[in-house]
């Protein structure tokens, strides 16, 4: 069948694995969200540093998401293989969803320090524009009908967004500095002592497992639903 | 290098021509400064503050008008398969037709720009900065813009989709751009301009093997 | 550059496969055409006649198969390399509706890199409204000033997607003569057509 | 108890950073999960019809 490579191979090793990553995401999330709630307040920031253990690994994942993206995306258009396209297709929407958490836990957390939802702080405006480039990724691969296209297309644009990324946030830091003076974000960032750090690397943990866990189900998904198109397509060739 | 001048001198003369693309964006680009006034008030401090800004917004939009469709009219119409069995490669094509769109969009939106500073009163000292880093910046979004109409070429309406892929991209070109006025409006040397012609040259040198790229695969499947 | 290019010996096409939407349209595709030789591909709608064109003109990867050019004492294969030699007529004129047909075919001759010929337009019976923008030209005058542009660029392999549409009958004795000269002088010519052709050609029935 | 839901009286920015965060992710994951049953189940019915 000329149709779409039957990834066999794929489906059996992800099936094996997903039940042990689910059930390993399940307990870290269970071991970070408690040592979230049983470390002591912040000297300074009081009670809100708890924001910190969602809004830290929020960011962490959308960023290696992204990356994640534009690698599978190098991948697919190298040796053309159709799973790496599809691994960069359904990283997106889950990266865009760590971004807007990320922008919304941010926004919350430097709430009571600056007084309003939204500041144009240089980290805050950088995860802004990358939910605009995971948007803009979504958008143009469901704009274009011709799946082979629509990869190809998106591909070149997660690489180029990969490479601006830098770019982007050096400008906005470089921006930030002209407009206005330091913000907690980056004045050195509120120094973590050690007893945060357990939390925050747990939950970190936990996020990326379930950033990959979610990954492989909805690639799985995907496949499925390209078989059915094939086995559709050749019923009423 | 004659096809690549025969392209680009079709392309000049379709976009100079009634109807044509060039025309549309320095109107839209005349629009939109006008309009800023009555949102934020006749305040000439105020206005001579942000106007570096709008300035800077305002191009970059116009200059979106006519670049979603750089490459589409020829697609729909059976040229650009033309091109592609011409002389000509795709990074030609793409040189020519990214300079094609600077010359009748970037550089007539920056000759005009100066005008529509008066309506904006912005000071004096700022004129010659507006218009050194609108000469320098234009290009960034002629390149990084025909990238994405490659991209786009095949989707029917993809004029709605074509800011939300551009306008992320192009922060650095607003950033530093209107920057530069700035930082001359408050006598400070902050090296903006430097920023920007950087950002300019990469993108101008990579955006044709980037372009190229999007063409192949649009043609080839 | 146009003339030199003359000399195509043979284009040679191997158990050719072409792929649409995840659906083959056709495989082990054959065929050896020399100079002088013309092939009329047939077959009803989406049995991959345009395709089958694109291939040959290299702005399609063939799914399997091999297309090469024998050209000047050496096998070209490379896609792009290929379509240096393509005459092509695709379904869209490619005229662009601002420019006049005489601006038309000045711009034609710069790509191409071919002496600029103004007889032309008599040639295909534009030469009334030759400084008329094409968005006022009918579809048939849009069409012969496609056939001038392809005699003009030289090119030694011509691929015509359906090249009589839009033609009366005068433009349809044009095409023939055009095709005539060109097979004639030494040329090739693949032809995806329904209508009948009176031109002593291989006839390629794609079911 | 009680001190524990005031958060050092920043209750207003804590539980809805939590609150909001897991409905994302309980949503994902649920979106996911049925998404994947409904594609599998599709399939199996068109595979049966094919044969």
């Amino acid at each position: 069948m000329f149709g779409y490579a039957n990834p066999k191979r794929f489906m059996e090793l992800s099936g094996r694995l997903l039940p042990w990553l689910g059930a390993t995401t399940a307990i870290l999330f269970a071991a970070g969200l408690y040592l979230s709630f049983t470390a002591p307040p912040d000297y300074r920031q009081g009670d809100t540093v708890r924001i910190m253990f969602i809004h830290v690994p929020a960011a962490w994942v959308a960023m290696m998401g992204y990356g994640f993206m534009a690698l599978a995306s190098l991948i697919g258009l190298v040796n053309r293989h159709p799973l790496a396209d599809v691994a960069a297709k359904q990283a997106a929407p889950l990266g865009a969803l760590f971004t807007a958490l990320a922008l919304i836990t941010g926004s919350l957390w430097g709430r009571p320090m600056w007084g309003t939802y939204w500041q144009w702080d240089g980290r805050l405006t950088s995860f802004l524009l990358l939910l605009f480039l995971y948007l803009g990724y979504i958008a143009l691969w469901n704009a274009i009908e011709n799946e082979v296209r629509a990869a190809k297309a998106a591909a070149i644009l997660a690489l180029v967004g990969v490479v601006n990324l830098p770019i982007i946030e050096f400008s906005v830091q470089w921006w930030t500095t002209l407009h206005q003076g330091e913000s907690i974000f980056r004045r050195g960032g509120p120094t973590i002592s050690a007893v945060f750090l357990w939390p925050l690397f747990i939950m970190a943990a936990a996020y990326t497992l379930l950033f990959f866990t979610l990954l492989l189900v909805r690639m799985r998904t995907e496949i499925l639903e390209r078989r059915m198109r094939a086995l559709a397509l050749a019923a009423n060739a | 290098m004659r096809a690549l001048g025969a392209l680009l001198v079709r392309d000049v003369r379709l976009a100079a021509r009634a109807g044509g693309s060039a025309v549309l964006a320095l109107a839209f680009f005349a629009a939109v400064v006008t309009l800023v006034p009555f949102g934020i008030g006749s305040d000439a401090k105020l206005l001579a503050r942000v106007a570096g800004g709008v300035l800077w917004v305002a191009a970059v939009l116009a200059n979106l008008l006519a670049l979603d469709r750089l490459f589409q009219a020829d697609y729909e119409d059976g040229s650009l398969d033309l091109l592609a069995l011409s002389p000509l490669s795709f990074e030609g094509i793409t040189v020519a037709k990214m300079t094609a769109h600077w010359l009748t969009t970037g550089l007539p939106l920056t000759i005009l720009s100066p005008v529509l500073a008066l309506l904006l009163n912005l000071p004096a000292t700022a004129y010659t900065a507006l218009i050194v880093s609108l000469l320098i910046g234009t290009p960034a979004v002629s390149a990084i813009g025909s990238v994405a109409a490659a991209l786009t070429l095949s989707i029917r309406r993809g004029g709605l989709l074509f800011p939300l892929l551009v306008l992320p991209l192009l922060t650095p070109v607003v950033i530093f751009g209107a920057g530069a006025v700035l930082a001359r409006l408050d006598g400070v040397e902050n090296g903006a301009i430097w920023l920007l012609a950087a950002f300019s040259v990469a993108a101008v040198l990579l955006a044709p093997f980037v372009g190229a790229a999007a063409l192949r695969l649009n043609l080839s499947e | 550059m146009g003339a030199r290019l003359r000399t195509v010996h043979y284009l040679e096409v191997a158990d050719l496969a072409c792929v649409r939407g995840g659906r083959a349209v056709f495989r082990d595709l054959s065929f050896r055409l020399a100079r002088g030789d013309a092939l009329i591909v047939g077959g009803p709608n989406g049995s991959g006649k345009t395709s089958l064109l694109r291939l040959l003109a290299g702005l399609l990867p063939p799914a399997a198969g091999t297309i090469s050019i024998s050209a000047e004492g050496t096998q070209i294969a490379d896609r792009e390399e290929r379509a240096k030699f393509i005459g092509w007529l695709g379904h869209y004129d490619g005229a662009k509706p601002q420019l006049t047909p005489r601006e038309a075919l000045r711009f034609f001759a710069r790509l191409y890199g071919t002496a600029s010929d103004p007889s032309l337009l008599e040639v295909v019976g534009l030469s009334r409204s030759a400084d008329l923008p094409c968005q006022y030209l009918s579809a048939g005058q849009k069409r012969r000033l496609a056939l001038a542009r392809l005699k003009l660029c030289g090119r030694p392999l011509w691929l015509l997607d359906e090249p009589l549409a839009s033609l009366d009958a005068s433009g349809k004795a044009l095409l023939l003569n055009l095709l005539r000269d060109h097979l004639a002088g030494g040329g090739i010519a693949v032809i995806a057509t329904h209508d009948p052709l009176d031109l002593d050609a291989a006839r390629l029935p794609l079911t | 108890m009680a001190a524990f839901f005031v958060m050092g009286k920043y209750a207003a920015f804590v539980w809805p950073a939590y609150g909001i965060s897991a409905l994302g992710i309980v949503a994902s994951v649920a979106l996911s999960l049925r998404a994947y049953r409904r594609a599998k189940t599709r399939l199996a019915a068109l595979e049966r019809t094919v044969k």
